[in-house]
């Protein structure tokens, strides 16, 4: 890390590079968390944030799953949403516009039921200008045809990452699932293809069962575990990532504060997302990159990227 | 929409494990309507994790009062806040009620903690308007009558006013309801808002009623908290849609 | 379910059945969380749990690994002990002796690095009277070779139950590591090779750093997490096994209470594991024993072992 | 040992984010002697998760007194427990100081916290002891005397007392020191009882430590708190070999 003389506060440096993407700060916000920016903008202020990325949008709209879709558990929440979302035509349409506004980057993440669909996606939304990067969801937990599948197959990742590459000019991240052993197995594939970068950790499989009706308490009976409770799970794969394969990551998993985007960073995530902390603190985002200033400030950390991999094993 | 820590400055135990709390938040205050919600942070660690939606109870100028029951986790430790404490509320959210508009006499019916947030649309009914309130309970102590006017009351043991269900209270009640053009408006646990839905549809009377859903976020970004939509392909939100829906609009 | 015409509390049969195996109730002592079971006996009538079983035993004794081995996380710990145990030869010589006094089934957990020493341990520890069955532990992810390059490779696991089946009569439990995508792959592995049941799951891999001294907390820098953060997890993977195969299955993970261990018998479980709960509440496993009992009543079962994978789906 | 509930009858603030909170809890007194410590679950709820373990600060007849620092999330809920409330007390455990057998002098030395285990000491060291208390801090504020006996102090600043660390007074104290035969007890940062190691080593002074570490369950069952053997091979368990340790037996 760089013994920092800094001469005071414009000397930090937030900013973070993910292929040729650069972000203003490390900070970026979940996809499925925040949905297209619009209802979570009256609480916070978009412009501070390094990125948003989409909800996953697949090639025609998906009304998602009955109800009950959320639980809560120990520290951390299940959800089945069902990729509910509005479909890349209305996505276009509507969504795109409302986020023009924000001096901010726009990533879309793409869901889909098929390697065709991903690149297929992907050659329709690429043209429009404002989506600076893909993240291409294949680790949702939650529909039969998720992308689960395809997450645990290493051919199917190559493939995906390979013709996706294929169908744009822009950085395309490999959102990966936790529910392997070997993560770094994954994230090799995706590096040898062109991916620019992976995303880790996508939700842990698990459910909830009412012990008095024995029904499970989520219509599609599993869902995602995601929160606190998962940080040390997530925390470890970006590690084995880091300490095996030579590409971005951008750290996910129970970041509630600026430390925990510091332990991630730490561990080797060179830009991090926060999920659920927006459901609780929507001002979160803001409020995790002002601390990692004032931390490379007491550290002494001039450029904030240097923090990206500096464990001490 | 916005977020405030809220000073709590009262905390009444209104009877078995129901309390109101009441707190100071001129922010919220300005805005609320009712039947709408906040979401409530009832602890700053990460247990419990997730905010907890409340109705709004009441508005009186500067305070806000919610009416709840002691049920897990979150409602325990809402019930153990101290005076001068202060509350991290989410709100106001939701669509609320619509009391304007063209009807003589607004009819409310409460089931149980589903007296909620009737409070505060007894206090903003327009003069003009006629009202029955009918509020029904298991039993006596079920029965939540606060803030409310002239209520007319049912239990299911016969406790305390008229023996049955609050619906068969209104079947009871028809006359006085046909005399004028009524709405009704309706908040309980959903067996009780299924047997109102039936009871207005079958005489064709305007009916809002207020439904619950598990929730994270309360405002729309979590797609968490879906409910089947009868006026169109898919669902609506109940919290960014709702929680109040005209019962031609939404299956329960 | 039985729609029970319970007369009294005599009424309530508690007993499972695991393999040839008799628990008079399904609440058993986890691996690691009790020891050799000498310190909890102070704390708790050990004659009133099904069954305990021991700290992991190797063939030879394992000092375990340098400080710090635990850390505390949202609702969970992390923990890399390192199997530290006296070995096999002590282990008969002075902490058999002292468990013989207790009315309950011992199980007794065996770690190896070789597969060829879980069958030696198995053959040794055999003829001892007081052990009722044998715990395999092919998934512990706190030592290089602690069992979870096997608890990740099905070749392995079918020799490893093969081969131990063939070194003793007794039955033969198989604990499986959550870390895979397709944990029913694996019991189905273990019923094929003649494994008496499975038991699931064992610790998640995670880690935890400091973020002033970009230090790892655990000198093993990743250890295995515990508690009710993994609960949702842990179900998901019971009830997989449960509806994929055959096979009893022990189900452990984050049980802090009877009303979680209610919820995994639902999802599929003959019997629990209580661990980390012990570290809290050392008489857990009593209290859940009657709670269980309570809620028999409650819901009118007359046969706990009726609960078992009655979930309604 | 043995799990209680105890009340809380007492809560003081002994310094700046120093506390001594008192509880009844005859079982565990009658049974606790100096140097041993409790494992204290500060919540009900799942988080923090793990108990917390914390020296016996004192036992005045059925009362305990634990002295705690604000740190984080547990010490902090214990910091806002209420007279009257109960905690769950796990304890007492481990071993604690040798205070009797053949030496004329008992010489205290603590550092920071590192007082918690001394009035307890002090009030149970034989009469026919005699005692030298040497208290050391970063500056004045740090220095914590409660329940001590005439203590000499050092601050880092200087600020109160001797300019210098504790180990260095004790230097200077030399001359005292070595008119009778003595004993040293020592609790502290880690660094501190590196200090004091090497300097009764060097002039072959008795010396008992008591040490920390990262606990689950303080009783033995989950070898979670391993510290260096230095007369056998492998390791000691602090919570249950310790936390009082012969300096001769274990490596810092
Ligand atoms: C729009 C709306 C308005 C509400 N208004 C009120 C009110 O005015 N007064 C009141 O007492 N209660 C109200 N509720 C229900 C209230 O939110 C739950 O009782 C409360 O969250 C229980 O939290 P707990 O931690 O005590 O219970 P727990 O059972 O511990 O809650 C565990 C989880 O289940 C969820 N949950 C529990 N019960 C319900 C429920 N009935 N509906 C949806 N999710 C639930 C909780 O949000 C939490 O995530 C309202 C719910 C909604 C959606
Ligand atoms: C035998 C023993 C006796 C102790 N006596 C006292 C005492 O008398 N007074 C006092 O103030 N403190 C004492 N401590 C330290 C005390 O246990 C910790 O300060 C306390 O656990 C911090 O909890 P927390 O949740 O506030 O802090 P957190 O930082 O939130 O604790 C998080 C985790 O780290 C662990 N941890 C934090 N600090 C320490 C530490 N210094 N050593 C080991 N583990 C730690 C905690 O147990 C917890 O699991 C003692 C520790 C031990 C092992
Ligand atoms: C309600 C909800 C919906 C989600 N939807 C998506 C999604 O559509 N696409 C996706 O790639 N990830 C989705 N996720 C996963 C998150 O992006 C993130 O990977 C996960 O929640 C872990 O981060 P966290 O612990 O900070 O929430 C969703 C998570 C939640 C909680
Ligand atoms: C401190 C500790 C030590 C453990 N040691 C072992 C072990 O030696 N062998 C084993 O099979 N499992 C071991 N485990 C795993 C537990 O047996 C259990 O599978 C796991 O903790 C999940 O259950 P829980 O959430 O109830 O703790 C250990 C767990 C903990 C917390
Ligand atoms: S609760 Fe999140 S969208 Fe309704
Ligand atoms: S803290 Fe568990 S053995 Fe010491």
């Amino acid at each position: 890390m760089t013994d920092g003389n800094l001469k005071n506060s414009q000397d930090i440096d937030l900013s973070v590079q993910i292929g040729s993407l650069r972000l203003k700060n490390p900070v970026m916000l979940a996809s499925g968390t925040v949905g297209y920016g619009n209802e979570i903008s009256n609480l916070t202020d978009l412009n501070k944030i390094g990125a948003i990325v989409t909800k996953s949008v697949s090639l025609k709209p998906r009304k998602g799953n009955p109800p009950q879709r959320i639980v809560e558990t120990a520290s951390g929440m299940l959800n089945a949403i069902g990729l509910a979302n509005v479909g890349v035509e209305e996505f276009i349409k509507t969504k795109i516009p409302f986020l023009k506004q924000f001096d901010t980057n726009i990533i879309c993440n793409i869901a889909a039921s098929s390697i065709d669909e991903y690149v297929e996606c992907t050659r329709i939304l690429s043209p429009e200008e404002i989506i600076k990067a893909f993240e291409i969801n294949i680790s949702c937990p939650n529909v039969k045809e998720g992308g689960l599948i395809f997450g645990h197959d290493l051919k199917a990742v190559a493939e995906i990452t390979r013709r996706v590459k294929g169908a744009t000019d822009k950085p395309v991240i490999i959102k990966l699932s936790p529910n392997v052993p070997d993560i770094a197995g994954y994230a090799k594939v995706v590096s040898e293809e062109g991916g620019d970068a992976v995303s880790a950790i996508n939700t842990l499989v698990g459910t909830s069962f009412n012990i008095y009706t024995r029904k499970p308490k989520l219509f599609n009976v599993t869902g995602g575990l995601s929160g606190p409770a998962v940080k040390p799970v997530a925390l470890a794969k970006v590690l084995e990532i880091k300490r095996r394969v030579n590409i971005p990551i951008i750290g996910i998993g129970g970041i509630m504060n600026w430390q925990d985007a510091a332990e991630f960073m730490i561990v080797g995530a060179s830009a991090i997302e926060i999920g659920t902390v927006n459901f609780i603190n929507p001002n979160a985002g803001v409020e995790i990159a002002e601390g990692l200033e004032g931390y490379c400030r007491k550290m002494k950390i001039s450029r904030i990227s240097d923090l990206t991999g500096s464990y001490v094993i | 929409m916005i977020i405030v820590n809220a000073e709590v400055t009262q905390l009444i135990e209104l009877g078995s494990s129901i309390f109101l709390i009441k707190v100071r938040c001129p922010e919220i205050a300005r805005e609320a309507s009712p039947g709408q919600f906040c979401n409530i942070r009832v602890s700053e660690s990460n247990f419990p994790l997730l905010r907890r939606p409340f109705s709004i109870c009441d508005v009186d100028g500067d305070y806000l009062y919610f009416m709840f029951n002691v049920l897990g986790e979150g409602t325990t430790i809402l019930s153990h806040k101290k005076i001068g404490e202060t509350l991290d509320i989410l709100g106001p959210l939701g669509q609320g009620f619509n009391f304007e508009g063209d009807y003589e006499a607004a009819v409310f019916v409460a089931g149980g903690l589903g007296a909620a947030p009737f409070p505060f649309l007894t206090r903003m009914l327009p003069q003009t308007k006629k009202l029955f309130t009918f509020v029904g309970g298991r039993s006596s102590s079920d029965v939540i009558t606060y803030g409310m006017k002239n209520e007319i009351i049912s239990t299911d043991d016969g406790s305390k006013g008229f023996k049955g269900n609050v619906v068969e209270l209104l079947e009871a009640n028809r006359k006085i309801l046909e005399e004028s053009k009524i709405k009704v408006f309706a908040c309980g646990p959903t067996p009780m808002l299924r047997a109102v839905k039936e009871f207005c549809m079958k005489y064709s009377y305007n009916c809002e009623i207020s439904v619950e859903s598990a929730m994270a976020c309360g405002f729309g970004i979590c797609q968490g908290c879906p409910i089947e939509a009868l006026d169109k392909e898919g669902y609506y939100l109940v919290c960014k849609d709702g929680p109040v829906f005209d019962i031609k609009k939404v299956a329960l």
